[in-house]
């Protein structure tokens, strides 16, 4: 004789605490234990895709702000530089600067956020991640002195950023970058030699390092199943190649080394600042480009280290004033091609510490 | 690159420039695989794939990257046929695919034959037409998609 | 001890048992049915409270309230939908007999039986130390040897439900 | 960062001195009240009169023998009737339930308050300040929202037993206050099989829970609820070996003998044996499903648990039940084994039951602090840790209590000397215990070391990762 359980569909989302926005995975369980997972998207879906293709290059600018809403910099950052590789813009070097010094800046409190709510999926109530929003915030009034906007910035533009810091922004973000390590640190002490965290995330949700590779996975995660792969090593754009910092790399690629790779991705992030800032160039922070932006027929695929993986931006002109065709490359979405095969098998609250080490932005998801 | 793809799956390659390498749509997976397992070439993650409507034809673009080697190849494939639009997975090759071919299938409708869960991913199951498509809006004939000229300008301009 | 407090108070809970008892088989929700005989159970612990049994009461509680209704429970809960109501029976009016039939046969032995009484000096005589105490010494004394060879059986028991259910390994 | 980006900084006012003055006037008459109450109590005026407030049994006790006498002057039926004390009975027992209801309603009331508060504390953030002084009035507004919100029933819930589990939570939740000793003479109830009442009680919650659970016909209320009875099961052994271990040591069950014992001894019993103040505290936050142990209620996994279904004052019944059980473990974690209402010898000056809330204060504030400070066990680590771990641990500790308290009885040695090596071979028996079992259980860790991510400079794929692994 045998125990016969039978299994029932659990809806978790679109409305759940820990699916990060209007994002449904619909679960096949058996007891606690996962027998199947299907992710149900496109809540948001806005189809940006199509409506560049109404728009002019500048005003797509905008547009990316609101795929990945947590780090809306980097996604203007990538659209700049694929228009700029299409149109052979150059960029001055303040703005390559300036252009850096934001990327790592959204980078920082994308990370935070990741960080916290991970902190949060694994049970922890929402302390970790008051802590980190702290921070976060801090980050916003930066970005809200320079370009009025906290979330949605569109700061960048195509041969350069939009305005030039004002005079009171350099001495908020040097007592930023000063307290930043110690913040980090403080986190590390709260969570890193904690038992329980190590035991809810240690082996979980595993990925070794040819499965990532082969899935598509990018960023932390890849960095994490122990592959030293980041773009702003690889094909450094921008001034990344002037800067020293490296790459933190995993050992397992489970949960807890994402989490420990994106802790020490802050800490590299605030290296690259502080050497960005001390070298800060002057000079103008735009080239002027022609309002009426025809770039010639061709195509550009420009891509940044956004803080969930590569970024991609794949543009093509046909000589128009809008792109012909324009298409995110979107971390979030390909980081969860694994997904099935991570949660299969777990229990559901593995399942949930694994999709909050994926970090995903349902904004950028469906866009 | 595009002599060593067409020596190592013969009759693979149609054109290619600097950039990218076009590939026959039945050779796809071939040229795929073999691009993976070359060591020179060493194909390992596929970075983005995407189609694109160019009014007569579709082409449906994969960027590979080696990680290795640390450089990127782009692989394109033409499909003349526009209202069954077919081209074979790269799901059994790169299992990155399978959310990238949905979504391509999604908004620009071309089927990937051989993918284990082809539906619509953003869009849901029924929804008329492909959006991603010139001829979505099935505008009328005198108007092209797309914007014609900036929104300043006066005057209708002929691209 | 007749004061009239206990005497109320007899009668309220036996008017619960009773009542929760008769809901047992009256309602036609078998969880339903499974509550009521919860309240049974905490309706014969406050009677035990009124004999001044506390340690009985209390056990009352936590092994039926406590621990015997969370396997009811489990049990009914678990089990589909289907049969989870009290259907009309055939067995109805047999059981009735039956029931009317033991409640006849307690009514008698209740009522012939001489029941050994204390009252007065005898009641103050008596060294009442605590039932925890007495039935404590009596379970690891007089009675040390069923008590164990109950908690073996129970172990037995346990052991045969663990491998009744054991899945095999394939 | 300057002051007016930081809320917090700018909005700090600075003491002025008017409310030194008033703080200076405010300690002056506390001095002097105190002063006044040592003076009353040195010279022994207070004892055992009606206005010795310093154990508010006494002035019940003389309530009573007054009402007794009145008793005696009734007429002869009636007398004869209802007996001799059922006025005094009646009474006290009145005058006890209402302040137990006044006393736990108020806790409540001011517990939702402190618990935000101090979770905001913890949180960087203020927590509620808006509503009256302080946010003070921050519950009462809060009940008034949930008492208007509109009744709803689940589609397919089985609505009698929908209805039924707030009420069902809330009796044990009032009944579990009934034998805590406030003071010597101040217990309400004091059942002389305390300990076991107090987990026969706590027992009754488990079967509202599970059918709040499965009458809300909700996967997440579900899970939830089997969480939750698979834990309170789980849990009340451990939970019910520490305090055999208590039983053992202080040969009582009563709660009042406990604290008796200790006040005695002049020790407290979770120095002598820290297993079982462990075993208790934790398997307590277990049955309160408080962090770390909340897993019946996660919130990132299964929404509320056995409550996503409930709303309005149902779900606010349920949200002060837990708040008030977990007052009651702080009470009972205090008589069992922080000594109560005895603090060396001070409870002759300071009321007893003043001592024994501040006593209950900190053991809740320390639930506060875990619950503000840890991530969340897995459903399977906890089971495994009460079965493989805290029972086996326990069984292990009660034999040792036994033996302890046997040599204990018959040794003629001083308190102090016995009672001193009973409480050191204790925290060696449970550090060596908690260590070698974990062991035998196979954790290890020192393989178990925090793995830092190793920092490269260099890109690379597969080969890079290979290599990496391997030079690690």
């Amino acid at each position: 004789m045998t125990t016969a359980s039978e299994p029932y569909v659990l809806n978790i989302g679109p409305q759940h605490p820990s699916t990060h926005g209007v994002f449904r995975l619909r679960v096949v369980m058996d007891g606690e234990r996962i027998q199947d997972i299907d992710m149900v998207v496109g809540y948001l879906h806005r189809s940006m895709e199509k409506l560049a293709e109404e728009r002019t290059y500048t005003q797509n600018i905008p547009f990316t702000d609101r795929t990945d809403y947590l780090a809306a910099m980097s996604n203007n950052l990538g659209y700049c530089l694929a228009v700029e590789r299409l149109a052979d813009v150059e960029v001055p070097e303040r703005a390559s600067y300036l252009r850096v010094i934001f990327a790592e800046l959204q980078r920082l409190a994308s990370h935070s956020m990741a960080n916290g709510t991970f902190i949060n999926d694994a049970g922890a109530w929402q302390t970790p991640l008051m802590y980190m929003f702290r921070e976060r915030e801090k980050i916003l009034d930066l970005f809200e002195m320079t370009c009025g906007a906290r979330l949605t910035t569109n700061y960048m533009r195509i041969g350069g950023v939009a305005f030039d810091p004002p005079p009171e922004f350099y001495p908020a973000i040097e007592s930023l970058i000063d307290e930043m390590p110690t913040r980090i640190a403080e986190y590390t002490e709260l969570l890193v030699d904690n038992e329980i965290l190590i035991a809810r995330a240690r082996g979980i949700g595993v990925l070794t390092a040819a499965e990532a590779i082969n899935g598509s996975i990018t960023g932390p995660m890849l960095r994490a199943s122990g592959v030293p792969w980041d773009l702003r090593k690889a094909e450094p754009y921008c001034a990344y190649d002037q800067f020293d910092f490296e790459i933190p790399v995993g050992h397992t690629g489970d949960c807890y080394d994402r989490f420990m790779v994106r802790l020490e991705e802050m800490r590299q992030s605030v290296r690259i600042i502080r050497q960005a800032l001390d070298g800060l160039p002057s000079g103008p922070h735009k080239t002027e480009i022609p309002l009426a932006l025809r770039p010639a027929p061709g195509e550009a695929y420009a891509r940044v280290e956004g803080p969930r993986g590569e970024l991609g931006f794949y543009v093509v002109s046909d000589g128009g004033p809008a792109p012909a065709r324009f298409h995110i490359r979107a971390p979030s979405l390909i980081n969860l091609s694994l997904l099935r095969q991570m949660a299969v098998g777990a229990a559901l609250p593995d399942a949930i510490v694994t999709l909050g080490s994926t970090d995903i932005v349902v904004g950028e998801i469906d866009r | 690159m595009a002599a060593l793809l067409e020596a190592g799956v013969p009759g693979s390659v149609v054109t290619s420039t600097d950039e990218w390498v076009e590939v026959r749509p039945e050779r796809l997976v071939d040229a795929l695989r073999w691009l993976h397992d070359d060591p020179e070439m060493d194909a390992a993650q596929l970075s983005n794939m995407c189609g694109v409507d160019r009014y007569d034809h579709f082409e449906v673009v994969y960027h590979l990257q080696s990680l290795d080697q640390n450089h990127q190849i782009v692989v394109k494939a033409r499909l003349h046929d526009h209202e069954a639009a077919s081209v074979p997975s790269s799901y059994p090759v790169y299992t990155g695919a399978l959310l990238q071919e949905r979504e391509v299938y999604d908004l620009m409708g071309i089927r990937f034959e051989g993918h284990p869960d082809l539906r619509r991913m953003f869009l849901w199951e029924g929804y008329p037409g492909f959006p991603l498509r010139k001829d979505f809006l099935q505008i009328s004939a005198d108007h092209h998609p797309g914007l014609p000229h900036f929104p300043f300008e006066t005057g209708k301009q002929e691209r | 001890m007749s004061s009239i407090g206990i005497v109320l108070g007899f009668y309220a809970l036996s008017g619960l048992t009773i009542g929760a008892g008769l809901l047992v088989f009256l309602s036609r929700n078998l969880l339903h049915s499974v509550i009521f005989v919860i309240l049974a159970f905490i309706g014969m612990a406050g009677l035990f409270v009124t004999l001044s049994a506390d340690f009985i009461a209390v056990s009352q509680i936590l092994i039926y309230a406590g621990a015997i209704s969370v396997l009811l429970v489990f049990a009914v809960m678990l089990t589909p939908y289907a049969s989870r109501d009290n259907p009309n029976s055939l067995f109805a009016p047999a059981g009735i007999l039956i029931g009317l039939g033991f409640a006849g046969l307690m009514g008698f032995v209740g009522m012939r039986v001489i029941w050994p009484q204390l009252t007065g000096s005898d009641l103050e005589a008596q060294s009442f130390t605590g039932t925890v105490r007495s039935i404590g010494s009596m379970l690891l004394g007089t009675y040390a040897l069923p008590f164990e060879l109950a908690s073996v059986l129970l172990l037995a028991a346990f052991i045969g439900a663990i491998a009744l259910v054991r899945e095999d390994e394939a | 960062m300057t002051a007016a980006l930081d809320p917090i900084r700018a909005a700090r006012v600075p003491l002025t001195g008017a409310k030194l003055v008033i703080g200076v006037i405010a300690l002056v008459i506390l001095a002097g009240i105190a002063g006044g109450v040592g003076f009353l109590v040195v010279s022994g005026a207070l004892d055992g009169h009606w206005y010795d407030l310093r154990d508010l049994g006494i002035p019940i006790a003389h309530l009573r023998g007054w009402l007794d006498e009145q008793n005696k002057a009734q007429p002869a039926q009636l007398h004869d009737l209802l007996g001799d004390h059922w006025i005094s009975y009646l009474t006290t027992a009145l005058i006890g339930a209402i302040g137990i209801l006044s006393f736990v309603g108020g806790v409540l009331l001011v517990l939702i308050w402190v618990e935000r508060r101090l979770i905001g504390r913890i949180q960087v953030r203020r927590g509620p300040n808006r509503v009256g002084p302080y946010g003070l009035l921050q519950p009462v507004a809060d009940a008034i929202k949930l008492i208007q919100k509109e009744v709803l029933i689940p589609n397919g819930a089985d609505r009698f037993l929908f209805f039924l589990p707030p009420i069902l939570v809330f009796i044990p939740g009032l009944l579990v206050w009934g034998p805590v000793p406030w003071a010597p003479n101040m217990n309400y109830l004091d059942l002389n099989v305390g300990v076991l009442y107090l987990i026969a009680i706590s027992s009754l919650a488990t079967i509202a829970i599970f059918i709040a659970g499965w009458s809300s016909n909700n996967h997440y209320a579900l899970l939830g609820a089997m969480r939750t009875v698979a834990m309170m099961i789980s849990y009340e052994i451990p939970l019910s070996m520490a305090l055999v271990a208590v039983v053992l040591m202080t040969g009582s069950m009563q709660l009042s003998q406990i604290v008796q014992w200790q006040a005695d001894h002049n020790v407290w019993l979770g120095a002598l044996m820290p297993l079982a103040l462990f075993t208790f505290f934790f398997s307590s936050t277990a049955e309160l499903n408080r962090t770390p142990n909340d897993i019946a209620e996660a919130e990132s996994e299964i929404v509320a648990g056995f409550r996503t279904e409930y709303f309005g004052m149902k779900f606010g019944l349920f949200y002060a039940v837990e708040l008030g059980n977990a007052v009651a473990v702080g009470a009972f974690v205090t008589a069992f084994f922080l000594g109560g209402w005895s603090l060396f010898g001070l409870e002759q000056w300071i009321p007893p039951y003043l001592i024994f809330a501040v006593k209950v204060s900190s053991v809740y504030f320390v639930l506060v602090w875990l619950r503000g400070t840890l991530p969340r066990f897995r459903l399977d680590q906890l089971m495994a840790f009460a079965w493989k771990y805290l029972i086996p641990i326990n069984l292990a500790n009660t034999v040792l209590v036994a033996i302890e308290v046997t040599a204990f009885n018959h040794s003629s040695l001083p308190g102090v000397v016995s009672l001193g090596a009973i409480g050191v071979v204790n925290l060696v028996f449970t550090v060596w215990v908690a260590r070698r079992w974990a062991r035998f259980l196979g954790y290890r860790p020192e393989t178990e070391h925090v793995l830092h991510p190793s920092l490269q400079t260099q890109v690379g794929g597969l080969r890079a990762a290979e290599r990496l692994r391997a030079s690690s």
